[in-house]
């Protein structure tokens, strides 16, 4: 008997989980809202610690998974328990009787200009760290100066952060800001680059040298304090101000160019799969896996298995990992069901 | 015997008086320029002591024995020995044959200078009397000694040398002239007494000395006339004050560039510094290359090594440490803002332990000493327990020596007051500034280890029984060749435990890379330097290493295999609690 | 700037204002300080543009200074306050507007609270009727009174008869506008345009013809900060924030400052005079200060009344250049002439500031 | 001047835009490991001048980033080390401070 095994989002955990599943025998079917595959990633320039490409990442995922059954601009519009497995029914009119779910919604940036006192949107030079990324990948950004001399980056915008609804940590924007840190130095070798923390949270392999490189080798300097409100000087330069806690006083700096690296929040998309599903959400908006020790790749359904940030904040590797994890446990659950 | 010419001159004598001229005009214009640099103390001093008859017999023999017969170079390598010394005293000897020679057959020419040097050409049918048989003799010696001086320029491997410095154009023309005096001489003299009369090999042989000679006041070989200052300085006790003048400028001259001291610098673990060592300063210093100069004084951690191996005694750290006082600070030190020092013990009578700073980062130290002085029952108070002033020796040797001064009065001060008797210290780097730059009348400053010592001969101390573990003792810089202390420390762990020799130990020990006296080095590049250092005491094969540090304590721990332990840690193991209560 | 996208954060915080029948509850302080403004409001609403607007002398004050400096207890200024709330409905009123910045910010603060801590709102209720036996409906709509004029800045515009626009020029006023803190700071959906970019007093000035300026200290306090200028220790507190307000404004030459708190214009007015004596400084031109006026005087100007009438002779920086400016026609010499054109006595005029 | 009693206050914020650093880029030319400070204050903790003075090695380095004096807080400095071997990111601190030292004039 074919089972199908329909995996929801194209990201690099839904890509490398079809990678898994091609291996070890089955043809998933894939499905993505957006019109390209790889989510964040392919419109990422770089990857931590040690600057891969991202796209690069993504375009050899791509060649890997062409055997799946891939729909790309399609969303799932129902999902029907069956006595064994699920029925979904796709925008594009398709019907599926799926033996097997991997939920791979992944996240999405927090909205910098919730934050109005940044002024995304509001001020010319304020951007976020995507909109960086896709500049970075060669698209044209007006916001972003010809030849900036003092550039800031504040992290934990939306993240760790009450008032923004997002009490969590978003996990990776400290090294992203530490990468885009050191990509924006190598543009701008005489900008003058600070980062505005609050905590730095820099716990993978290799970030720790990371952060000694762009300290040392670079000169980005880190303040601690996180910026409070941003403002427009009489010759549109932005000034923002923070209190420079390591000195206990209150600090002010014109900058030719701000980043706020927007954090990670929960997919709204995985309400609708929820709801559809009985699948529950956590605390923290992001899906609730099983446990968050040991089975966090199980959603606690037979046949539906979660991988990468659908279930929270997730690296490149802790996504990659989860989606391998997820395609061996589905490949166990449909022997059984044969 | 009779003259050849009876005018006894031919032209190719001139290049050979000129170069002559020219050295002795050099150099005593030099040592002119060295005594007045002198304080006038020392000018008076130094003048009295080329009078005083015991001096002269010492300023004899040590020439003959340092500069002539190299006996230290001998004790360190026999072959080395006796390649310098063959060329040294060789020559020597041949000058003064020469002039005995001379003054035997034609004392009437002894005033020419150059007939000692060119003696077989002036006489006709040959020479063989007992005289020039005994030149001969030692012109071979001195040929035996080039022809290994040629080898050894290949292959110095051959001499126990793993590294060599690096000759200057000018050592290379001094090098080369000096290798082809000899055999010149030897041709010529050969070519002479066969009753040729043709003066080319003369002319070479007198145009080799003139080369020789015109390029030593800018070569390394301005440290044979040094040399002979330097021991005459030396025997008058005269110190290295001034950068760069008087003693420190003929210890500088007197650097032989024979490069010792490269394999005997523990920095040289690290490729990276071997161009910072001592023969390459000195060279820098006679450049008054400023920029390198405070490189390699900054980089240096003043661990000795040099000096002990340096046959002709170049005070390295010394030098490097008056380089550094010449760096300009415009913040001067201030102590007399320092508030809320501890509240001093009463210590009248007593003993008084100083634990230094870096003692309060490795407290099993000052515990251990504690324990100690608790079980001998001794009568004690400690002066930095909750931390106090620092003893001055790291701003000393980072050259800022008026603060480094402020600071020792306020400590003397500080000690005196307090009324104790006797300093007890464990810090082997407050120990050598407290003994030499410390003014404490009626107090006894003393190590713990000669302490303790003490106490153990006077019973007070009462031993257990002999630990099988067996270690191998490092010699601090500080407390080795710093202050001399080798053997209580070694007869110490004897008495409790095993003890094991490293290859290199006593003035020989290789530096455990954590030294405060270097300023430049960084946290990265010191790793090499602490493991070179390790694998030497590895070698033992001991269970564990002793040391008496805090900073040897500290470093070694970071990267050792086996354990680490300060000596007054083993001593606080294998002593008896005494019986009496206190 | 990108105006777009503050007209895009402007258009997520509007709120309802309902366009007539409002329970109107003056300032303890501002009648004191301003003394035209508040009824240049009623007269606006009630007689220019023919809007009902219910006053009662039997309203007191809403108790936020004194909770502000702490010298009563929270639930006594809900009491207070309560009772306002009693004394509209009891006038069958239920569109509340305060003249107070620091009022309306209280309103809020306790009507919030009421609706997370209903039990709360019982006990206040309870409170209430023991102490006076009165009952009372929460309003509908709470708008400050600069909320309304903002609601009819195009009908005071339509019957403008000044703009902010120099006469000789042609070129807008430069406007700074200064918002009490009390007004959306706390709530920010409170407040028209909301806390970071609020438009209720730009709203005013672009419609009347002047030019808003964002300066980097806009959102800073001006100073008073209640206990801050209340305790005279700290006094000098809150001249050194109004200090660093003016700082940041100069570069822009402002022609003009209005606000809509009590407190603000005259912290802002006042501490130019004192600023002006301990540095020897001026903001305005030729020694001038800078005029800072309340939202009401400025819309009496532009509705053509008269400086003097509008009490414009109690400021402490001299509005003359401003006036000027507008093209407002006026008489010198009566300035310091009461309504009965009885002499006030000119006062002695400051020496570091310059003043008429 | 009259006297009100009262009087404006410098303000105490630093304005980074105007600091002048370049005795800051001056010791990082010498000292690169100038700029890895995390400010975890292992330095002060355990300085003995501190322990007896305004001394702190963290604020030196930090202030030097904010353009302010050191000068005050380095008089007491004793060299003895101890901020070195406690600095977990290696720092040279003593050759900071000399170097630092000699910028002055």
């Amino acid at each position: 008997m074919n089972h199908n095994i329909v995996i929801i989002g194209g990201g690099i955990a839904g890509m490398e989980a079809a990678k898994a599943l091609l291996a070890l025998g089955h043809t998933p079917i894939l499905i993505e809202s957006k019109p390209y595959l790889g989510g964040h990633v392919a419109k990422w320039h770089k990857l931590f610690p040690d600057m891969s490409s991202a796209t690069e990442l993504v375009e050899k995922l791509r060649k890997d998974i062409t055997a799946a059954n891939i729909f790309l601009s399609t969303d799932v519009i129902s999902m029907n328990r069956l006595a064994s497995g699920w029925t979904l029914k796709l925008s594009n009119g398709i019907v599926i009787n799926a033996s097997a779910i991997l939920v791979s919604t992944g996240f999405k940036l927090f909205e910098a200009s919730k934050k109005e006192e940044y002024g995304y949107g509001v001020y010319e030079n304020v951007i976020t760290n995507s909109d960086l990324e896709a500049w970075f990948n060669g698209e044209s950004d007006w916001r972003i100066p010809q030849n900036p001399k003092t550039i800031g980056f504040v992290h934990c915008v939306g993240s760790r952060d009450l008032k923004a609804c997002n009490g969590q940590c978003s996990k990776v924007c400290c090294a992203t800001a530490i990468k885009q840190a050191i990509e924006i130095k190598e543009r701008f070798p005489f900008a003058k680059v600070y980062c505005f923390y609050m905590d730095l949270r820099l716990f993978g392999k290799k970030y720790e040298d990371f952060y000694v490189n762009a300290q040392r080798d670079y000169g980005v300097q880190f303040i601690r304090g996180r910026v409070s409100e941003v403002g427009e000087t009489i010759d549109h330069r932005l000034q923002v101000k923070a209190e420079d806690t390591l000195s206990g006083k209150p600090l002010k700096l014109q900058l030719d160019m701000l980043v706020l690296m927007a954090g990670i929040v929960n997919n709204p998309s995985i309400r609708s799969i929820s709801a559809m599903s009985g699948l529950e959400t956590d605390s923290d908006g992001f899906l609730r896996s099983s446990d968050n020790e040991y089975g966090v790749v199980e959603s606690g359904q037979p046949g539906i298995y979660f991988a990468g940030a659908c279930t929270g904040p997730k690296t490149v590797p802790e996504t990659v990992a989860e989606a391998r994890s997820a395609a061996l446990q589905i490949h166990s659950y449909i022997k059984k069901l044969a | 015997m009779i003259e050849r010419f009876p005018e006894g001159f031919h032209p190719f004598v001139i290049p050979f008086l000129a170069g002559m001229a020219f050295v002795l005009v050099v150099c005593l214009a030099k040592a002119a320029v060295v005594f007045f640099q002198l304080d006038a103390g020392s000018r008076r001093r130094y003048l009295v002591s080329l009078i005083i008859p015991n001096v002269i017999i010492k300023n004899v023999i040590d020439i003959i024995l340092d500069c002539l017969l190299h006996v230290k170079l001998w004790k360190r390598n026999r072959m080395l020995g006796f390649m310098h010394s063959s060329i040294a005293f060789g020559w020597f000897m041949i000058i003064l044959l020469g002039h005995i020679q001379v003054l035997l057959y034609f004392p009437n020419r002894l005033n020419t200078f150059y007939y000692p040097i060119f003696f077989d050409y002036f006489i006709e049918g040959g020479n063989d009397t007992l005289v020039s048989k005994l030149m001969d003799v030692f012109l071979y010696v001195i040929l035996a000694g080039i022809a290994l001086a040629i080898i050894k320029r290949f292959y110095s491997k051959l001499f126990g040398m793993k590294r060599t410095a690096r000759p200057t154009l000018f050592n290379m023309i001094g090098l080369y002239s000096l290798w082809a005096i000899f055999p010149l001489r030897l041709l010529a003299e050969l070519c002479a007494r066969s009753g040729n009369t043709d003066p080319t090999l003369w002319w070479a042989y007198s145009i080799a000395l003139c080369t020789f000679m015109c390029v030593l006041p800018f070569s390394r070989y301005l440290h044979i006339p040094a040399e002979m200052l330097l021991v005459t300085m030396r025997n008058a006790h005269i110190e290295v004050t001034r950068p760069g003048k008087g003693m420190a400028k003929v210890q500088t001259d007197s650097c032989p560039n024979c490069g010792v001291c490269i394999d005997a610098c523990p920095m040289n673990a690290d490729p990276a510094n071997l161009k910072d060592s001592t023969v390459y300063y000195t060279r820098q210093l006679r450049r008054n290359n400023r920029e390198r100069i405070d490189h390699i004084a900054d980089k240096c951690m003043l661990c000795g090594k040099c000096t002990s191996v340096c046959q002709v005694g170049v005070d390295g750290p010394k030098l490097r440490i008056l380089a550094r006082a010449t760096r300009k600070y415009n913040i001067g030190a201030d102590f007399t803002t320092v508030e809320n020092l501890p509240v001093l013990p009463d210590a009248q009578g007593k003993v008084l332990y100083f634990s230094g700073c870096m003692t309060q980062l490795t407290p099993l130290i000052g515990r251990s000493i504690e324990s100690v002085l608790k079980k001998a029952q001794v009568e004690y108070e400690w002066l930095d327990r909750d931390g106090g002033l620092c003893c001055g020796r790291p701003l000393h040797t980072a050259g800022r020596l008026k603060e480094a001064q402020e600071l020792i009065h306020r400590n003397e001060e500080l000690i005196l007051s307090s009324g104790a008797t006797t300093l007890l210290v464990s810090c082997p780097i407050c120990y050598r500034e407290f003994k030499e730059k410390y003014v404490l009348p009626g107090v006894n400053v003393v190590h713990y280890a000669d302490y303790f010592t003490q106490l153990i001969e006077n019973g007070r101390l009462v031993l257990k029984e002999k630990s099988d573990i067996c270690y191998v003792y490092h010699d601090p810089c500080e407390l080795g060749r710093g202050c001399g202390m080798y053997e209580t420390p070694r007869k110490l762990i004897a008495q409790t435990a095993g003890i094991a020799e490293a290859p290199a130990n006593r003035a020989g020990s290789i530096c455990c890379g954590g030294s405060l006296g270097s300023l430049s080095l960084d946290f990265t590049h010191r790793e090499k330097i602490t493991r070179a250092s390790l694998e030497n005491l590895y070698q033992s094969r001991a269970d564990a290493i002793a040391t008496a540090c805090p900073l040897c304590l500290a470093t070694f721990s970071r990267y050792s295999d086996r354990p680490v332990k300060d000596l007054a840690q083993i001593i606080d193991e294998q002593t008896k609690t005494n019986n009496i209560r206190q | 700037m990108i105006l777009e996208g503050r007209q895009k954060i402007w258009s997520d915080y509007q709120k309802d204002i309902p366009d007539d029948h409002w329970y109107y509850v003056r300032s303890c302080i501002r009648q004191n300080f301003f003394p035209a403004s508040e009824r240049m409001f009623t007269h606006i609403v009630k007689d220019v543009l023919g809007k009902d607007l219910y006053e009662t002398p039997h309203h007191t004050t809403c108790g936020g200074i004194a909770y502000h400096c702490d010298t009563i207890p929270q639930e006594t200024a809900m009491t207070i306050v309560a009772r306002q709330f009693a004394l509209m409905t009891e006038a069958g009123y239920e569109n509340y507007c305060p003249s107070c910045i620091t009022s309306f910010g209280n309103y809020i603060e306790i009507l919030e609270t009421w609706q997370e801590f209903p039990e709360l709102e019982a006990k206040i209720r309870e409170n209430l009727w023991k102490a006076c036996r009165r009952e009372f409906n929460k309003p509908k709509y709470l708008a400050h009174s600069s909320d309304l004029i903002y609601h009819w800045r195009g009908e005071i515009a339509k019957r403008a008869k000044k703009l902010l626009v120099n006469v000789e020029t042609g070129e807008p006023l430069r406007v700074v506008e200064h918002i009490g803190c009390h007004y959306a700071k706390m709530f920010p959906s409170k407040g028209v345009g909301g806390a970071e970019y609020p438009c209720v007093l730009a709203g005013m000035i672009e419609s009347w013809g002047g030019q808003v300026i964002d300066y980097p200290e806009r959102r800073h306090c001006c100073g008073y900060g209640f206990r801050q200028y209340h305790v005279k220790a700290n006094r000098g507190y809150s001249l050194s924030n109004t200090h660093k307000k003016f700082e940041s404004m100069e570069p822009y030459h402002p022609d003009l400052i209005i606000t809509n708190c009590p407190g603000c214009p005259y912290f802002l007015d006042r501490w130019q005079y004192v600023i002006a004596c301990q540095t020897g400084k001026t903001y305005g031109e030729n020694g001038h200060g800078i005029p800072v006026l309340t939202y009401e005087e400025l819309a009496g100007l532009v509705l053509g009344y008269d400086p003097w009438d509008l009490g414009l002779q109690l400021h402490q920086v001299a509005v003359e250049p401003l006036l000027q400016k507008m093209g407002v026609e006026f008489d010198p010499a009566a300035k310091y002439l009461g309504l009965d054109k009885e002499d006030l006595i000119k006062p002695e005029l400051p020496s570091s500031i310059k003043c008429y | 001047m009259m006297d009100f009693g009262f009087k404006l206050s410098k303000s105490s914020t630093i304005d980074l835009t105007d600091v002048k650093t370049d005795r800051f880029e001056q010791l990082c030319k010498q000292e690169p490991g100038a700029r890895v400070c995390i400010g975890c204050g292992s330095c002060s903790a355990s300085c003995p001048a501190a322990s007896l003075s305004g001394m702190s090695m963290r604020k030196v380095l930090l202030a030097m980033q904010r353009g302010q004096d050191v000068r005050p807080m380095l008089r007491n400095c004793m060299l003895c080390g101890k901020c070195t071997m406690v600095c977990p990111r290696g720092l040279n601190t003593r050759n900071i401070i000399l170097n630092i030292c000699r910028q002055y004039d």
